[in-house]
């Protein structure tokens, strides 16, 4: 029993060590940039594709001798973090990129609920971060060393206004959405008011919610069934849409869906089948007909890690590229990090225009990007096809 | 004034009557007894008087205060202490702390006090701390009072038990089959440690017993109840030699 | 003197863990570790409180932090910065310095209030019947979070940070650090001083046998509401003292994961030992990070060597001991007394 | 009336999940006083098996849906069993054995839902998996309400299962063994019964029904995810709890209750209060009767 006692004191002081100890070796013709993502807790395959289109990227260039900054090539080291899912573990993820691994910029979180108090973290130390999927304002807001990928929520729904009053004539409009996630609730909140404003007040019929985890929908799509609309708006992610599809057909259901980017994932055909077909999401790029860069990335990455990539691996790829031109718009790489930190901030902010595979962007004040968006159709072979492109 | 007089107590479970009709008046410094068959309802009686069970019917004074509507701490509080048949010690708390904590009805201070060891506190816990030694250095336990009662012989736990309930400073002491379980050496030991009690101290006992020998010895009145009713009252030799109460104890020896 | 040894060492190796942050010896991924391992030690030595020593099973103790980080936050930002929320800051940023404290009260206050509503069914319900009253609290808060949208609702709530900025404007010490080991220091030496009152050592009698408890005079409903209140008070300073150092809050980061952290360090602590708790969630957190690096397998690997643990030890580390029960040498030092 | 004839039967399916995945947890509560949190998880890797199980039927052996549906039910059941099973030898019977006290079980049994849980995550990576169509799906439309076949299947099945374990637990010997042993740990082996196959039968009963409530759910909600078992876990345990844990009939009615309050909550208030109101009202039933809607208050004798 007290060997016991002592064993755990003893353990105790190892951890202790290893964890004072831990990353401290520093290489000078390396680049390292930090990954903060969730590859555990309940996004998983978020952080997953996050990681995949890192690696890719990484590859492509250290093969080709590493990144070449001011006549000199680097090569290029990625760390990633697994934040689980979860604000508290997200900061110290941050925080270990920052200070222990030395990073010179770190791309990530992608849900906002990390995303917000790592972006404040890394402004603290003035780190550059880019999150490639938050659309919460809170994360770039005052805040000029945190940049984002994705554009934002009062961009996207009017969007999804727009289209659907004119695709499916539509007078009224149902919501059902994720009261635990907060994209999908700024989402639905953005939507109901804009649809509102257009066609006047009421015209939202059914304003539903339900959990993250939940699975039956049935309650709320009753509800939504009997008050009638022209078609349903589901802001969610596409696991949960595979299940509101498929349950609203189950309750007789005839009418259209419209979604949002969180649909823009492959898995949403195999869990969704044909019950998806037909339907239309905005998203930020068809990945069906894409040409020039944009098909070669889905190209090489389906066939890299067999199904076509979501747009979070595609935002991913442009939020990292985009660090990397930051580091080569800076012209130079300095050994003293925080220098270079500061380098690399300027030149993202400065960053005139850039073309990415999810469209050409640049970032505004805030850190936002501006670019466009676009809405795709499911087609009959679960391809997302172009049908139309909106933007700012 | 009667120290506790309990006037036509009934006791209903459901459909069963527990206890029926049931009168009693105590004064000061008696030793009685309560007696009966397995299942007469002697407990429930001692459960109603020390408040854990609302009585169905009847009343029971206690110095003069009803004690229907009152918590058993509350009942406690106004002077009576109980033992359990089966001993209720905290287990897993010292002999000491035992009694500490059964002094809660006197505590001086309140949370904050505790939280800022105020001088309140201070001089409460001191106060307390004294009387718990006094009280085992008196009752012969002082030797054991850093010892787990678990880790005691049933005897010793027994005689703990009722320290505890003396240090609550009763008036009237209820005692639930002390001598259960004892071996004969320890029923000398309670016979002696409540006879001493008695002398010591100027409060009432009222004890269950099945032992004859406990009862006959101790008890100067004997009350007796079989199925929740009183069936016989009197001194150890008249209760010896009441035919009913011998029916009640061997059955009908008309076979 | 010995006895007041504790006394002065704590103090002295908190004070040493500031200094060591303010020279920037220890790097501020370290301090956020050292200062989440705060809160846990926070979060289980107060769950110990109703789960080990008076023997319920609460697992809802998420919901009680959750009121905390909110309650804080708000009153953070309503005193002492300029939000969207609430304008200017009601006072200047440097009375943040004598007056944060408050901040830390009204939030213990509020969660304590919530911990009512755990506390008064507690009279009548027990066992494992209590817990699912104690998940319902920790589910029915987070809901009532996420529809109130005019604190952000499932969006979530930033803006208490500054409150920090402002202290470090006027002295220029790791402000953080400081109210992070104050607020768990102080909650240990006062759930210390709870237990080993003879106010507080009703806790334990309550526990072991409420009936003989109640017959001895302890009024057992006011132990288990002072008690609950306690604990869930408790909670609720280290949700506010979690909200500033990760300066947003959302109420999906108090849900039943955030509850069961708190239960596994108690149980793996030992059930009833302080010391046992504070130790436990140390470990249990250097556990956690240090295993960081292996991703995924570090969720298959740390339930694994908790259940290896309980196999060799079945009681927790500590049993319901105290550190001086196991190492008496240490009990010159300081008892539990 | 419609509406509340669908949202009737609505609840009716969802209770029937509740109610299948909590009769798991009471049955082992019943005899072990164990309340085994790793139950939702069990019937997350029931969901699996049977996925792995369609599929190879399906697609590598090329039987038809149906004769695959008839050979996943089976061995489904079987194949969760033994996860059951060995769980409680690997995980719970030491402890027991050691006499730990109940809850480092609990905890035990919450740490071995995380390996599950992460276990899967690790070794069958991050993508959803798509539960193939094993019945072909026919929507009956009559007076405006809406049922799929399955969702009479799932219902007739909870009804089905409720009865044959309450038949099982209060009418034969093995049942009576079972309550025997929640009675008297002690006493129960020497009466000649052997605990440890008792329990283990309780393991293999439970898991089998977690198992079915696996595949049934996957055919009903066809995306599996490894954490796919944890909500449905937890408030499938409330349900059993509410209803009085350790009660057969406790668990079935427990489970209909909170999907009735769910459904009816979302279907007549905000959805956005469901979670609110719903909890509050079991809080409140609670309250009112201590120990749930069947469980008896255990008598303190003094």
């Amino acid at each position: 029993m007290k060997i016991f006692g002592r064993l755990s004191l003893l353990a105790l002081a190892l951890v202790l060590g290893a964890l004072f100890l831990a990353g401290c070796s520093k290489e000078s013709d390396t680049i390292k940039i930090g990954f903060d993502i969730p590859l555990t807790g309940d996004i998983p395959k978020v952080g997953e594709a996050s990681k995949f289109a890192a690696e890719m990227l990484k590859e492509d260039i250290n093969s080709k001798g590493g990144l070449e900054v001011g006549g000199k090539k680097y090569k290029l080291q990625f760390i990633y973090q697994d934040n689980e899912s979860k604000a508290d573990s997200a900061v110290n993820a941050a925080l270990k990129l920052i200070e222990q691994d030395g990073v010179v910029a770190i791309v990530g979180p992608n849900s906002s609920k990390q995303a917000v108090p790592a972006g404040g973290i890394c402004n603290e130390r003035e780190t550059p971060m880019i999150s490639p999927w938050s659309t919460n304002p809170d994360t770039t807001k005052g805040r000029p060393w945190v940049f984002r990928a994705a554009f934002l929520d009062p961009f996207q729904g009017p969007v999804a206004v727009n289209f659907s009053a004119k695709q499916f004539g539509a007078k009224t409009a149902a919501v059902i959405f994720d009261i635990a996630n907060d994209y999908s609730k700024g989402l639905a909140d953005i939507f109901k008011a804009e649809w509102e404003k257009k066609m006047g007040a009421g015209s939202v019929v059914a304003f539903e919610s339900h959990g993250t985890k939940d699975q039956d929908f049935s309650a709320q799509l009753t509800k939504i069934l009997g008050a009638k609309p022209d078609f349903i708006f589901i802001p969610d992610n596409y696991n949960q849409v595979a299940l509101i599809v498929k349950q609203a057909h189950d309750l007789g259901w005839k009418g259209p869906f419209m979604g949002s980017d969180a649909w823009g994932s492959a898995e949403l055909m195999t869990l969704c089948g044909k019950d998806c077909v037909g339907q239309f999401f905005s998203t930020h790029y068809a990945a069906a007909g894409a040409q020039g860069d944009t098909k070669v990335f889905i190209d090489r990455y389906n066939q890299k890690y067999g199904y076509i990539p979501d747009d979070v691996a595609a935002l991913t790829w442009d939020a990292t590229r985009i660090v990397l031109q930051g580091i080569q718009d800076a012209g130079k790489v300095v050994a003293d990090v925080k220098a270079e930190r500061k380098l690399i901030r300027d030149a993202m902010a400065n960053i005139k225009e850039f073309k990415g595979i999810t469209g050409s962007m640049k970032f505004d004040a805030e850190g936002d990007p501006i670019k466009c968006a676009v809405v795709v159709r499911i087609s009959e072979d679960g391809q997302f096809v172009f049908a139309e492109s909106v933007c700012p | 004034m009667a120290l506790l007089s309990i006037n036509g107590l009934t006791q209903k479970f459901g459909g069963l009557l527990a206890v029926s009709d049931f009168n009693i008046e105590l004064g000061g410094g008696e030793l009685v007894g309560l007696i009966g068959p397995n299942g007469a309802g002697k407990t429930t009686v001692f459960n109603v008087v020390s408040g854990f069970y609302q009585p169905s019917d009847g009343e029971i004074v206690l110095n003069g205060v009803k004690t229907r509507g009152l918590r058993p701490h509350q009942v406690t509080a106004l002077g009576v202490a109980r033992t359990f048949q089966n001993i209720r010690l905290w287990h897993d708390m010292t002999v000491l702390d035992n009694i500490r904590v059964s002094q809660h009805y006197r505590m001086g201070y309140n949370l904050l006090d505790a939280f800022r060891r105020s001088k309140r506190y201070v001089e409460n816990e001191r106060k307390i701390e004294t009387i718990a030694y006094e009280l085992l250095e008196a009752m012969d336990l002082k030797q054991y009072a850093s010892e787990y009662p678990k880790n005691l012989p049933y005897g010793l736990q027994r005689r703990v038990e009722i320290a505890r309930a003396m240090s609550v400073k009763p008036q009237l002491l209820l005692l639930d089959e002390p001598a259960a379980g004892l071996n004969s050496s320890d029923v000398d030991g309670l016979i002696k440690l409540v006879r001493w009690i008695h002398k010591e101290f100027p409060i009432t006992i009222w004890m269950i017993e099945h032992q004859m020998k406990v009862v006959m010895s101790l008890c100067s009145w004997i009350k007796v109840i079989d199925f929740g009713a009183t069936i016989a009252e009197g001194t150890p030799e008249q209760i010896q030699s009441n035919p009913t109460v011998i029916k009640a104890y061997l059955g009908d020896d008309t076979l | 003197m010995q006895r007041y040894a504790l006394n002065i060492l704590l103090p002295a190796a908190a004070a040493f863990i500031v200094v060591l942050s303010q020279m920037g010896a220890l790097d501020l991924y370290v301090q956020s570790v050292i200062m989440f391992m705060a809160i846990n030690v926070i979060m289980s030595a107060s769950l110990n409180l109703v789960n080990g020593n008076m023997g319920e099973f609460s697992c809802g103790h998420g919901g009680f932090m959750c009121v905390g980080a909110y309650v804080g936050s708000l009153l953070s930002m309503l005193l002492f910065t300029n939000s969207k929320l609430f304008g200017a800051a009601l006072l200047p940023g440097y009375s943040a310095l004598v007056l944060f404290p408050l901040v830390l009260l009204g939030a213990g206050a509020a969660a304590a209030l919530v911990g009512v509503i755990v506390a008064v069914p507690s009279f009548k319900t027990r066992g494992d019947y209590l817990a699912i009253i104690t998940l319902a609290v920790n589910y029915m808060v987070i809901s009532a979070i996420q529809n109130l949208d005019v604190i952000g609702g499932p969006r979530g709530l930033t803006g208490m940070r500054p409150t920090m900025s402002a202290m470090e404007d006027v002295v220029n010490l790791p402000w953080m650090m400081i109210w992070v080991l104050i607020g768990a220091f102080g909650s240990v030496a006062l759930i210390r001083r709870y237990i080993s009152s003879t106010y507080g050592k009703g806790v334990n009698a309550v526990c072991q046998d409420e009936i003989a408890a109640e017959i001895m005079s302890v009024d057992t409903n006011r132990i288990k509401l002072v008690t609950f209140m306690v604990s869930s008070g408790l909670a609720g300073v280290a949700g506010a003292l979690y909200a500033h150092v990760v300066g947003y809050v959302n109420p999906g980061s108090f849900d039943i994961l955030k509850s069961t952290e708190a239960m596994v360090m108690v149980y793996l602590g030992g059930m009833g030992s302080l010391s046992g708790s504070v130790l436990s969630a140390v470990l249990f957190t250097l556990l956690l990070e240090a295993l960081r690096p292996l991703q995924i397998y570090k969720w298959v690997l740390v339930p694994l060597i908790l259940i290896l643990l309980m196999q060799f030890r079945p009681e927790g580390i500590m049993g319901n001991k105290e550190l001086p029960d196991m190492f008496p040498r240490l009990r010159k030092y300081f008892t539990f007394k | 009336m419609e509406f509340v004839f669908q949202n009737i039967l609505n609840a009716l399916q969802w209770g029937s999940f509740y109610a299948l995945i909590a009769l798991g947890y009471t049955l082992v509560y019943g005899v072990l006083l164990l309340i085994n949190f790793a139950h939702g998880d069990i019937f997350m890797v029931g969901a699996y098996i049977a996925y792995f199980v369609a599929t190879l039927f399906l697609a590598t052996v090329g039987l038809s849906p149906s004769a695959t549906l008839t050979l996943a039910v089976p061995l489904t059941m079987i194949l969760t069993a033994c996860v059951g099973v060995t769980l409680e030898r690997v995980a719970y019977r030491p402890l027991r054995r050691k006499g730990a006290h109940r809850l480092y079980v609990v905890i035990t049994a919450l740490m071995c839902g995380l390996i599950l849980e992460n276990g899967n995550l690790a070794l069958l990576g991050a993508s959803r998996k798509n539960f193939p169509e094993l019945l072909e799906k026919t929507v009956y439309n009559f007076m405006g309400l809406s049922v799929t076949n399955l969702k009479v299947v799932v219902i007739f099945t909870a009804i089905a299962v409720f009865l044959l374990l309450q038949f099982i637990v209060t009418r034969t010997k093995i049942g009576m063994a079972m309550r025997g042993i929640a009675w008297d740990k002690f006493a129960i082996p020497l009466m000649g019964i052997p605990v440890d196959t008792i329990i283990v039968f309780t393991f293999v009963l439970g898991s089998g029904m977690a198992g079915l409530a696996g595949l049934l759910f996957a055919m009903s909600y066809p995306v599996l995810e490894p954490y796919m078992g944890a909500l449905i876990g937890w408030k499938a345990f409330i349900a059993a709890v509410v209803g009085g844990i350790g009660d057969i009939r406790g668990a079935f009615v427990g489970g209909f209750l909170l999907a009735f309050l769910e459904i009816g909550v979302a279907a007549v208030f905000p959805s956005t209060l469901r979670d609110l109101i719903a909890f509050t009202v079991l809080l409140l039933i609670m309250w009112r009767k201590p120990t749930g809607i069947f469980g008896v208050a255990k008598h303190q004798k003094i």
